[in-house]
């Protein structure tokens, strides 16, 4: 059972991690592990060919919605946290009417100019939503302990380990529908929409379904964003995190369901913690620019297709390398 | 350039000796890692992205300030001197990078006092302050709240000062009896947006028409200002727009024929107006923030160290670059070593302690901590603050004003415009 | 034999261009029907129609008798009535079983909470036993776990009509499943359909080359210039002089 | 009041020249190159800041550094299609993650040569015309006025009466054929980069003047040239010129009469509406989405 091994080992070494970091990396480990989510949910999107500008602010909906469901309404935190993912799911069906009567490029756009509006009600509507400053004093989750471990969810470490299970149950349910008939129809619908309609799929629900799908994930992760840090505003959620998203899950390669989480940690290790520490304070766009270019010159398929590379020889041995239907 | 560049890269600490620091001060309280004979102070603000000018001058300012405060024998406490340097992180101006910065620099540098820009950076931090009972400075006192007494907006009380212009235009050209104002809609444009009317209505000056509000984003100010001066307004108020905003707006007002009263919040790079508009259009332009160069900053009363010294050195190194929040952070300094030598420590509350007792140390003269009707809490320092007036050419001091006498008087209806634009602080959500 | 699919009246117009004018026919359950004419006479508008591709200016679309004509693509299909793709349309990037997988959307629904929490393995085990038994049907089982993309011509041709057999369907629409293939190819499509035919599924072939269908079809519609031109067995197609002369006709306007 | 409208007027024919001026770059690009360059607006921003090297710094004179401007982003263009999108050609999202990556090195070069906060440039005439005493037009904005309606012209020109413009219009429409009928593909690339960007280039250095020159000045220019583009339908120049027109006409009055947020807002909407009744944009067609 050396698969079994490699996963106890995976999971000793993620429980692990924060106590090998400094306190400021176990912050950054925090946002990163946050940040998979979204990404992840974005591969999800992505399946059925659409790639979207919007999926950020989409997890702004789910940010606002959970802050906001504490705030007025004292909902207990991990509950909102899930109500702020339902919330985004519901805004994404709502979208997906006028959106997706666009596809390729106008629905890149057409994702961006909705995403944009949303920013600007946030911006334009003080009450409930803050205006230009957005909302503080988010309820942080509440502290608690299970026995041998307590919570206190201002440690990076423990709101990690807390972030981490949630995130983690996420990704296996991405996994789970991705592997599923559901995530083999996504494909369908991406690589041919005709033969899989002309297969009885409703092409239409089933872009809504992905769109939903990723919108929910990606709602769920600005919850935890923000009843983390206890602090959101429209700028949080702009085109610039946006483009962050985009070349994460670029660079890493969309092929494979593990290609845009390692892109998000690959650049977020090399952004946030070896540019800074080298102190090239100013520089650090530039060369945080100059290695995406590289990366996509030198590497087209990602990231992934360096991993691929290793698992594809022990593939060749074993049993065939894709099962469609496990 | 290239040179510049290599060498900022390198003389910084390296990725093995932050390492090294992070083992060290694992679990050691921040205060007693003044390491050696060096007192830590930490900068957090925006270093690079769109908001990186109201962050880089700041830094600026602080290297110098530290240059000549080292050269004088450092900060006397009552161990003996210490050296000062500034530990930089760059929040871009997000807040979770401002929640992983202080904690760096709280727990990785050990630095003894954090200077911010603040705004939407301040409510990440806010936990971390909260429980590490760190003291942090603002820029902004919107940002103050009963919620947390170790925040401190000791520079500048924007946008209250505002109101000092208002009051000495109105009593120095009374025939001006009318007025428009435009601003950007975002956290710095509003509260000065509620400022500036309380002021106006203070001074018996009409408002024409409400204020016109743009978004961040816009470049081309030409519809603006056609609508602003469309009445035929005597005075245009600028709010509190960043230099970026004002620049094209006195060139419009110039370029459309707008021949009456300006009165901005800042005017940085005012020559660089002139040069755009002319001497005869920008003279009598009022705004708040001197030149540190001026006369009227040499008197007694004035507790920045050496303003003109300081100018000079600023403008040496960095030509041209001179503006608000080149002197400000630094000013913050000035008052933090008096109440740190005040106390004999550097340990966040003996200086926080010292600094709140009795009068405080305002570059522009002592002043009161002041504000729990505003903000909830005493955490404001205000006293006097400077009206400037371009006068051929040159930013000059005209007066200083007393901001809490203004508000004895007309206290009220600061607030009754501060509700309206939602902006006091048990408002804000 | 009953009536199963009828086309009543139906008419397409793009712009100002009638592409199909009142067309009628019948296809009866359990034949093979060929529905043919030269080139622009309209077939593949009309195939478009009956498989929902295309919403008909007028006229309906009957199966069993409900109107079908203006549903979408796959709500005919969910009625039984699946159709292939004139060119080797597939999913090139997925595998042969894969495609075959797609094919049993309809007959195993995916259901996305089963799914998830695995409550789904039986349906999943059905969809795979299906999708392996239309493969076999077609001769495929040999190259199941490789990319449709890289198969022979041959085999991907056959490969769509797996898709479109995986489902279970009653009536399958074959568009030009001849073009490009040589008599050995051809010959071997031929049985295949002939065992679908057996298997109880009605099949209406659109075809261009008259010839190639003569020893397969019982019911053989042709039509020229969108219109109804005449119906009836082979031999009598074959003979017909107004079929003959639109053949012709048609040679003529392409030379 | 008719002084207020005729002020605004020529205030939205200003906005609409240089807007187009972007968005006909934009365009140019996307057609022939199949990429959206994301970095279109930094390459306005480094016109901008050839004007601040060339004419604020080394006093040549305004013309000039603008003329130098022009070939100076005409040849970032050619660099970006050597460098990345001929490399990426076959991948369009590679070539918009690399866009971004330029975007970001253009950034970091200008505040590196720079500094963070807004540059100087001494204006270039201060003459106004003045149609009354309420209705002015300053002369450096009759220059862009100007620039954009003789540029375009000639940029029309030469893609409907010239043998190039024959080419790279028909490598627009369709690479592989034009490749059949011998016109050099990556010829035609080089052409319409060089265009598409040096028509960034001259906008941002003619309007350098009159706007606050500084690092991340892209941003609103791309996301405005964004909207045109799709407003006019992406593949489409007569598009994205009626639409440059319209948008500037709907969001200077809109200013005026209303207020500068409430103008962004309308254009967004009016965009998802245009986007929604006719997704392939006013002048677009299905085939190049």
């Amino acid at each position: 059972m050396p698969k079994f091994l490699i996963w106890i080992a995976a999971l000793a070494a993620l429980i692990a991690l924060p106590h090998g970091l400094s306190f400021s990396q176990q912050e950054i480990l925090v946002f990163l592990t946050i940040n998979v989510l979204l990404v992840a949910s974005y591969r999800l999107l992505t399946l059925t060919g659409e790639w979207s500008l919007g999926h950020v602010v989409i997890m702004g909906v789910g940010a606002y919605s959970s802050a906001l469901l504490t705030k007025k309404l004292g909902v207990y935190v991990p509950i909102s946290m899930l109500l702020g993912g339902v919330i985004a799911a519901l805004i994404a069906v709502l979208l997906s009417f006028p959106l997706f009567r666009m596809k390729g490029f106008y629905f890149l756009i057409g994702s961006f100019a909705a995403g944009e509006i949303i920013r600007l009600l946030w911006k334009r509507f003080r009450d409930p939503f803050g205006g230009a400053k957005g909302i503080k004093g988010i309820d942080p989750m509440p502290d608690f302990s299970v026995g041998f471990y307590q919570f206190d969810f201002f440690e990076p470490t423990s709101y990690y380990y807390f972030a981490g299970i949630i995130v983690a149950v996420c990704l296996w349910i991405l996994w789970r529908i991705e592997k599923s008939p559901v995530g083999l129809t996504f494909h369908a619908v991406h690589w041919q929409d005709k033969l899989a309609q002309a297969s009885g799929v409703n092409v239409r629900a089933y872009r809504t379904l992905a769109f939903a799908i990723a919108s929910g994930f990606a709602g769920i992760s600005g919850a935890l964003l923000a009843h983390y840090i206890g602090t959101i505003n429209p700028n949080a959620f702009d085109i610039d995190l946006m483009v962050y998203v985009l070349t994460w899950a670029i660079v890493g390669g969309t092929a494979t369901f593990y290609g845009p989480i390692l892109g998000c940690v690959v650049l977020t290790v090399i952004n946030e913690i070896v540019l800074r520490e080298l102190g090239l304070e100013q520089m650090r766009p530039l060369i945080y620019g100059a290695i995406m270019i590289l990366s996509i010159l030198f590497l087209p398929n990602g990231l992934e297709s360096i991993v691929q590379k290793f698992t594809k020889r022990r593939a060749a041995e074993g049993a065939p390398e894709r099962r469609p239907a496990e | 350039m290239i040179s510049k560049i290599v060498k900022s890269g390198l003389t910084r600490r390296t990725f093995l000796k932050s390492t090294a620091v992070t083992a060290m001060s694992a679990g050691l309280p921040a205060a007693s890692l003044a390491a050696g004979n060096t007192i830590r102070i930490g900068f957090l603000a925006p270093l690079t992205g769109a908001v990186a000018a109201w962050g880089k001058p700041g830094l600026d300012g602080c290297q110098i300030w530290a240059e000549r405060v080292n050269a004088a024998g450092g900060i006397k406490l009552g161990d003996g001197s210490y050296d000062v340097e500034f530990v930089s992180y760059d929040n871009e101006y997000d807040p979770a990078k401002a929640r992983t910065g202080a904690t760096k620099l709280i727990r990785e540098d050990g630095v003894s006092f954090i200077m911010m820009l603040g705004g939407d950076t301040w409510p990440g931090v806010q936990p971390v302050a909260d429980k590490t009972g760190m003291l942090f400075s603002t820029l902004l006192p919107s940002d103050l709240s009963p919620d947390t007494n170790t925040l401190i907006a000791p520079a500048e009380v924007h946008p209250i000062y505002n109101v000092t212009g208002v009051e000495w235009l109105a009593e120095n050209k009374p025939e001006l009896k009318t007025a428009v104002m435009c601003a950007q809609d975002d956290a710095l444009g509003l509260p000065s947006v509620a400022t500036y009317l309380a002021a106006f209505e203070a001074a018996g000056i009409e408002m024409l028409d409400a204020p016109l509000l743009f978004d961040p984003a816009t470049t081309d100010f030409a519809p603006v200002v056609t609508r602003l001066i469309s009445k035929s307004p005597d005075i245009v108020c600028l709010d509190t727009c960043y230099s970026d905003y004002v620049h094209p707006i006195a060139e419009q007002l110039f370029q459309q024929g707008f021949t009456g009263q300006i009165i901005s919040c800042t005017a940085d790079f005012y020559d660089q107006m002139i040069a755009k508009t002319s001497e005869e259009f920008m003279e009598g332009f009022v705004f708040q923030f001197p030149d540190f160069d001026d006369p009227a900053l040499n008197g007694d009363n004035i507790n920045f160290t050496d303003p003109n010294g300081f100018y000079e050195a600023f403008n040496t190194r960095h030509p041209g670059q001179w503006g608000a929040v080149s002197w400000e952070y630094a000013s913050i300094m000035d008052l933090w070593k008096a109440a740190a030598e005040k106390a004999g420590s550097a340990s966040p509350d003996a200086v926080a302690a010292a600094m709140k007792e009795g009068k405080g140390k305002h570059a522009f003269g002592d002043a009161d901590w002041w504000g729990t009707e505003l903000f909830g809490i005493d955490n404001a320092l205000v006293g006097d603050w400077p009206v400037v007036a371009i006068e051929s050419g040159k930013a000059r001091i005209k007066d200083f004003r007393s901001i809490p006498d203004w508000y004895a008087k007309h206290g009220d209806l600061l607030i009754k415009h501060m509700q309206a634009y939602d902006q006091m602080w048990n408002q804000r959500s | 034999m009953t009536d199963f699919l009828e086309v009543k009246d139906l008419t397409m117009q793009f712009g100002g261009l009638t592409a199909v004018d009142s067309l009628s026919f019948k296809v009866a359950h359990g034949s093979i029907h060929g529905l043919i004419g030269p080139n622009g006479a309209g077939k593949t508008t009309t195939f478009n129609m009956i498989s929902g591709f295309y919403k008909p200016t007028e006229g309906q679309v009957l199966l069993r008798g409900e109107d079908i004509s203006g549903l979408q693509m796959h709500e005919v299909a969910r009625r039984g009535v699946v159709r292939t793709f004139q060119h080797s349309t597939l999913f090139a990037e997925l595998t042969v079983l894969e495609n075959a997988l797609v094919g049993t959307h309809m007959p195993f629904r995916p259901n996305i909470f089963a799914a998830i929490i695995g409550w789904d393995s039986e349906d999943r085990s059905g969809a795979e036993a299906r999708a392996k038994e239309a493969l076999e049907f077609f001769g495929l089982d040999h190259v199941m776990q490789e990319r449709a993309g890289d198969l022979s011509h041959g085999h991907q041709r056959a490969l769509g009509m797996a898709v479109a057999y995986a489902s279970h369907p009653d009536v399958i629409l074959l568009d030009e499943p001849f073009t490009g293939m040589n008599p050995e190819e051809t010959r071997q499509m031929m049985d295949l359909m002939e065992r679908l035919k057996a298997d109880g599924i009605t099949i209406l072939i659109v075809e261009h080359d008259m010839q190639a269908i003569m020893g397969l079809c019982d019911t053989i519609t042709c039509m020229s210039f969108g219109k109804f031109l005449a119906e009836g067995g082979p031999q009598e197609i074959r003979n017909h002089p107004a079929v003959i002369e639109a053949y012709l006709g048609g040679a003529r306007h392409v030379a | 009041m008719l002084d207020l409208l005729a002020q605004t007027g020529l205030n939205a024919v200003y906005a609409a020249s240089y807007i187009s001026l972007v968005a006909v770059g934009l365009v140019l690009i996307f057609g022939v190159m199949g990429v959206i360059n994301f970095a279109h607006g930094e390459l306005f921003m480094a016109g901008a800041y050839a004007i601040v090297a060339l004419y604020a710094e080394l006093h040549l004179p305004f013309f000039v550094a603008v003329a130098i401007g022009l070939l100076f982003v005409g040849c970032l263009g050619l660099l970006m299609e050597k460098a990345l999108f001929r490399p990426l050609k076959d991948n369009p999202l590679g070539g918009l993650v690399a866009s971004i990556g330029f975007l970001m090195i253009l950034q970091a070069l200008a505040v590196m040569g720079f500094g963070v906060r807004m540059v100087h440039i001494p204006p270039v005439t201060q003459e106004v015309i003045v149609f009354t005493e309420k209705v002015r037009l300053p002369v450096a904005r009759l220059y862009v006025i100007i620039a954009a309606i003789v540029l375009l012209s000639a940029l029309w020109y030469f893609l409907k009466r010239t043998k190039f413009g024959w080419a790279l219009r028909a490598s627009a429409q369709d690479p592989e054929a034009a490749a059949l009928q011998g016109i050099s593909i990556t010829m035609t690339a080089r052409i319409a980069m060089f265009i598409g960007a040096g028509l960034a280039g001259i906008a941002g250095a003619l309007t350098a003047p009159l706007v606050s020159v500084n690092p991340h000045m892209g941003h609103s220019v791309i996301v405005t040239a964004f909207i045109v583009i799709i407003v006019g339908g992406v593949g489409s120049l007569e598009g994205a010129i009626v639409a440059s027109v319209a948008y500037a006409l709907v969001h200077t009055f809109v200013t005026t009469f209303y207020d500068g947020v409430l103008a962004d807002i309308v254009g967004l909407s009016l965009m998802l509406v245009v986007l929604i009744v006719k997704p392939t944009g006013l002048f677009g067609s299905a085939d190049r989405a």
